[in-house]
């Protein structure tokens, strides 16, 4: 970092693009940890149960899991379109890819919604009386399940909603072609709970 | 850099500008400063509610040494004891502690320090201190729900946090908030150090608070999510009972343990680096003389957050762990020592040849030196392996924590604020009185927590209601001590406090320091600099005392 | 240091004592020149300071003897610690369960008692477990403590050199009665121990 | 630093990330269906591990950001790696 970028930030001390960028990147790692904390019990858990993860990934459906995958990652290369379309002048074109990943990120909570009801329905949920009556590797396997993707699942709201508020700033030109940071920041987070989601799928729906 | 006007009458404002107290008003009363933006009153801010905090937890810490003076029951039920232990670690470690430096010190001096006019993201430092603020109450509310506070501990383990019956979701969310407050403090404080240092100030050219207050930054944002999402993961099983660490549902204490652990070891670091920070500030202002091994303090505080965050597992050492994780863990211990020592050795390598005026904040960095290497030394028998299975969850595990804790990082707090309060408030404090509080602490403090030492050695375990009848002469000493040392507090409070309104108008430089902050007003002005001060010098250079005696000479 | 009680306290406080002894010696210098820099270098006496910025020959040797220094407290600790691990096989083993707030002792004869009996000059081993949340079965005047878990196998041995009777407590927070949780070992010569082991009535030896 | 802010990444990079992704998500759904033992969830977090880092690498502009965020982005994972093998250095020699 040289002096005369230092001289140029204190000029526009209210605007440093760079500064916001390095703040939502620190954001993001407290988010990954977070998220790692829960990998790390979900790693030692598997070592203990090896064989009762296995038998319990089968209540999950491969197929959905897919879909979602499909759906987030499609989600992310809308998002990042967006931010090239902005910044190429295209705010129509922007505003385009972010209603699409508005889109998607609704398809990815209709199909999670699909998923944890039959999972209700099937008498799978914490605290009920069939649940209890498993094995505890699959206990602890089905209670990881339910916290991880719904935690998941609520950052996928959270960047939801950011995102509906980034499609009105564009909209209105408070977002633009020279100003995009924002964007860009949404956009980070947008990954990084794509990212997430690129563990969870094979953690939970693939093992064997 | 502007000339450093040593001891000049004036309080170092030209009169065009208002200081930070007075800046022009976007709202009134309290909501000036409840909603202000600026660094400076948010460090005022979180200075008031830290202290009120910790005052309730001295009250607690009061009653729990009255009850042990003596065996049985003196003045409460055994569960009212085990509460206030509980809500004594809570508030001390969350909520006094771990803000204590880079939040008030660290926010009102880190941007004047480096050169800047504010953090990088104001706006997200005041909402950091609303949810410090809010996370405390929180965690205090179960004071007054029925069940009562939490009787866990703050260790929360488990199984025994999902089987009371008492209050304890409300002390996990608090945490959980608080450890928010702190990380956005981190980020904030990263961001800052990276993008607003002053034109000139490189790297190698920052005060040693900053260094600390970076290196304290990656510990808050790499290791407080996993004790947030830990105890969001505990307050969820208790909600919802899902199945994750309690044994009954196939969950495994001992992961719990470690999660815990990955954080609250590393909080130890965040609580003691800036402290270590501070010591490196006052030391070269009353030795007025360049601090010795500039950069090895620097890097060492860098090894200490590194080797810090790898060291938990030293507080499961009679858990049953594998053989392998316990030596390496043992040894990870051992190597946070060295840039410990380093350091200690550099500070007072500092004094060698200086010129030493004792002052109360060097009084307080002098007793930090003392406290904190008998911390460090019966830290290094905890991480001998057959040493810390007899010592191990006995009171010599809280004399040396607290001498850690309490005589260092707290020592450091008392010595920051004696050395930064005429920066601060404006005004000067009776350095007499200040120097006899200084007295009633140190002693109160080795009397109250010295004892515990020998009674842990002679196997007195901790969290104790009721105890043996041959440590009783231990803990009555212990108990006469803290009487002692709570004088010392309200003697130390009740002189900065007539200061705020009585003292003296500090000059703008009382000390004769030369990092940036004693170049301004006493107090600042509103944005700290009329202009960003070009920096050329080292940060510690008191060269010009030795050239001005030449020339007396 | 205090006894011999048991096998352990030779290890235990010669570390002890030797970091101890480290520490004073450390501890005592470093005290002593801060006085005596303190008193020496006082602004009256010494009103012109010298800006040394450091000596890198310095700081390299105190770098390298405290490295020196804490490997060699490593090492000893370590070593005293693995003879804690490894049970001989021939140890007396007896069943340990920690509850709210009592420990029971199952002899393998099937013999239950609230204090522990065992004869001197013998390997025994215990067998813990919890019934309910964590404990940790310590007795300080041997010098040792193992936590008492529950869905974990933890075991601890001890010699017991001395006949006598010694503190067992519980060092791990376990709730209400915690600090009551104490109970008695009760260190007898062998023919002794046989007597009573083989008897049906008498199953503490608090009338003793 | 302040040149890289510049770079304007293509649709056309974009598009083939994306078609690579979908082709490795492909892969692992296949290869889960074999039974490799042990290394089945070695191949599974292999290939998440390359899913994840393209994302970082394109789509959050990593490649093309300044150097100090992919110091940042190293020393996080970095720390979280060491939790987990830390962690498993009680785990895995247990008994």
């Amino acid at each position: 970092m040289n002096q005369t970028v230092d001289a140029a930030v204190h000029e526009h001390v209210h605007r440093d693009d760079v500064g916001a960028k390095i703040g939502m990147w620190l954001f993001l790692f407290t988010e990954l940890i977070l998220f790692g904390g829960m990998f790390l019990v979900y790693a030692v858990y598997r070592f203990t149960y090896r064989d009762f993860f296995a038998l319990a990934s089968k209540e999950l459906d491969v197929f959905i899991g897919l879909i979602n995958t499909l759906v987030l990652l499609t989600s992310s290369l809308t998002m990042a379109m967006s931010i090239t379309a902005l910044r190429r002048g295209s705010k129509n074109l922007s505003l385009t890819f972010i209603f699409l990943t508005i889109f998607f990120a609704l398809l990815f909570l209709v199909n999670k919604y699909f998923e944890w009801s039959a999972k209700f329905h099937h008498g799978l949920f914490p605290g009920s009386n069939e649940l209890l009556t498993l094995p505890r590797g699959e206990i602890v396997y089905f209670g990881l399940y339910y916290v991880m993707t719904g935690l998941h699942a609520l950052h996928v709201i959270i960047g939801l909603i950011i995102l509906v508020f980034m499609f009105f700033y564009v909209k209105s030109g408070k977002v633009n072609q020279d100003y995009y940071i924002m964007l860009e920041n949404s956009g980070l987070y947008w990954h990084l709970v794509d990212i997430i989601w690129i563990f969870l799928f094979p953690l939970f729906y693939l093992i064997h | 850099m502007t000339a450093i006007n040593v001891h000049t009458g004036d309080n170092g404002s030209n009169g065009n500008h208002l200081d930070y107290l007075h800046s022009p008003k976007k709202y009134k009363g309290i909501f000036n400063w409840i909603f202000s933006t600026d660094h400076k009153k948010i460090g005022i801010l979180y200075l008031i509610s830290m202290l009120t905090f910790f005052a309730v937890g001295v009250v607690f810490g009061f009653l729990m040494r009255l009850e042990l003076i003596s065996p049985g029951k003196t003045i409460m039920e055994p569960q009212t004891y085990n509460q206030i232990f509980t809500l004594h670690g809570v508030i001390m470690i969350f909520l006094f502690i771990i803000p204590g430096l880079p939040a008030v010190f660290g926010n009102f001096f880190l941007p004047i320090m480096i050169g800047a006019k504010d953090v990088a993201f104001p706006r997200l430092n005041l909402l950091s201190w609303w949810l410090f603020v809010i996370g405390g109450f929180v965690a205090l509310i179960s004071l007054f729900l029925p069940g009562g506070p939490a009787d866990t501990g703050w260790t929360f383990y488990i199984p025994y946090s999902v089987r009371t019956s008492t209050n304890v979701i409300p002390a996990l969310i608090g945490a959980f908030i608080l450890g928010f407050s702190s990380i956005l403090t981190g980020l904030n404080f990263i961001t800052t150090i990276h993008r607003l240092r002053a034109p000139g100030m490189s790297w190698f050219k920052m005060p040693l608070f900053a260094w600390s207050l970076y290196a304290t930054g990656w510990v808050q944002i790499l290791a407080t999510p996993i004790v947030g999402i830990t105890l969001l993961l505990v307050a969820i099983e208790r909600w919802f009972g899902v199945g994750i660490f309690d044994p009954a549902l196939g969950g495994d204490p001992i992961v719990y343990q470690h999660l815990f652990w990955i954080y609250s070891h590393p909080a130890v670091y965040i609580m003691i680096l800036p402290a270590m920070g501070v010591i490196s500030e006052i030391i070269p202002v009353y030795a007025r003389r360049t601090i010795f091994g500039y950069k090895f303090i620097a890097y060492s505080s860098m090894a200490i957050a590194l080797f810090g965050s790898l060291v938990w597992a030293h507080h499961m050492f009679t858990v049953g762990m594998s053989n392998t994780a316990m030596w390496l863990f043992s040894l990870l211990t051992f190597l946070v020592a060295i840039p410990s020592a380093i350091k200690v050795f550099n500070w007072v390598a500092t004094l060698y040849k200086g010129s030493i005026v004792l002052e109360p904040a060097m009084l307080f960095a002098l007793a930090f030196i003392f406290n904190f290497t008998i911390g460090g030394f019966t830290g290094l028998m905890q991480g001998a392996l057959a040493l810390n299975i007899h010592i191990h969850d006995t009171s010599f595990i809280v004399a040396h924590f607290h001498y850690v804790m309490f005589g260092g990082t707290g020592f450091g707090i008392f010595g920051a604020l004696h050395h930064w309060f005429p920066k601060m408030f404006g005004r000067m404090y009776n350095k007499k009185v200040a120097k006899i509080a200084w007295v009633f602490l140190f002693i109160g403090f080795q009397l109250l927590y010295f004892p515990l030492f020998i009674a842990g050695y002679l196997g007195m375990p901790r969290r104790y209601y009721d105890y043996l009848p041959e440590f009783h002469i231990w803990h009555f000493i212990s108990t006469v001590g803290s009487w002692i040392l709570i004088t010392g507090l309200i003697i130390m409070f009740t002189n900065l406090i007539i200061a705020l309104r009585k003292g003296e108008k500090a000059v703008a430089n009382p000390w004769g320091g030369v990092t940036l902050e004693w170049t301004i007003p006493s107090p600042p002005i509103h944005e700290n600099f009329e202009k960003i001060p070009v920096v050329e010098k080292d940060p510690y250079d008191y060269t010009h005392y030795e050239e001005l005696e030449e020339v007396k000479n | 240091m205090l006894s011999d009680a048991s096998n352990f306290i030779k290890e235990v406080d010669g570390v002890f004592l030797f970091i101890l002894g480290i520490s004073l010696a450390l501890l005592i210098l470093i005290t002593i020149l801060m006085i005596l820099f303190v008193i020496k270098f006082n602004r009256k006496r010494n009103p012109r300071p010298k800006n040394i910025k450091g000596n890198t020959t310095l700081e390299i040797i105190w770098t390298v003897i405290p490295t020196i220094l804490v490997v060699g407290m490593f090492y000893y600790g370590w070593y005293g610690y693995k003879k804690m691990t490894a049970a001989p096989k021939d140890a007396f083993e007896i069943n340990v369960n920690g509850k709210m707030w009592a420990w029971e002792f199952i002899y393998p004869n099937g013999k239950k008692t609230d204090t522990l009996v065992v004869p001197i000059q013998k390997p025994i081993k215990l067998n813990l477990k919890s019934l309910d949340v964590n404990h940790s079965l310590y007795i300080p005047a041997f010098r040792i403590k193992k936590d008492v878990i529950p869905n974990k196998d933890n075991s601890l041995w001890f010699i017991a050199n001395e006949a006598g009777v010694y503190d067992i407590a519980c060092a791990e927070y376990c709730g209400l009665r915690h600090s009551y949780m104490y109970s008695k070992l009760y260190a007898i010569h062998q023919n002794e121990f046989d007597k009573w082991y083989n008897s049906k009535t008498d199953t503490t030896l608090t009338k003793k | 630093m302040k040149h890289n802010e510049n770079h304007i990444v293509g649709y056309g990079t974009y598009i083939f990330v994306w078609l690579t992704l979908v082709a490795l998500t492909a892969l692992t759904v296949t290869v889960a269906n074999f039974d490799l033992g042990g290394f089945s969830i070695v191949i599974a977090l292999g290939i998440a591990s390359i899913k994840a880092l393209l994302v970082m690498l394109i789509f959050m502009h990593l490649k093309f950001d300044d150097r100090v965020f992919r110091i940042f982005v190293f020393v996080a994972f970095l720390t979280l790696a060491i939790f987990i093998v830390l962690t498993f250095s009680d785990y895995s020699f247990i008994r």
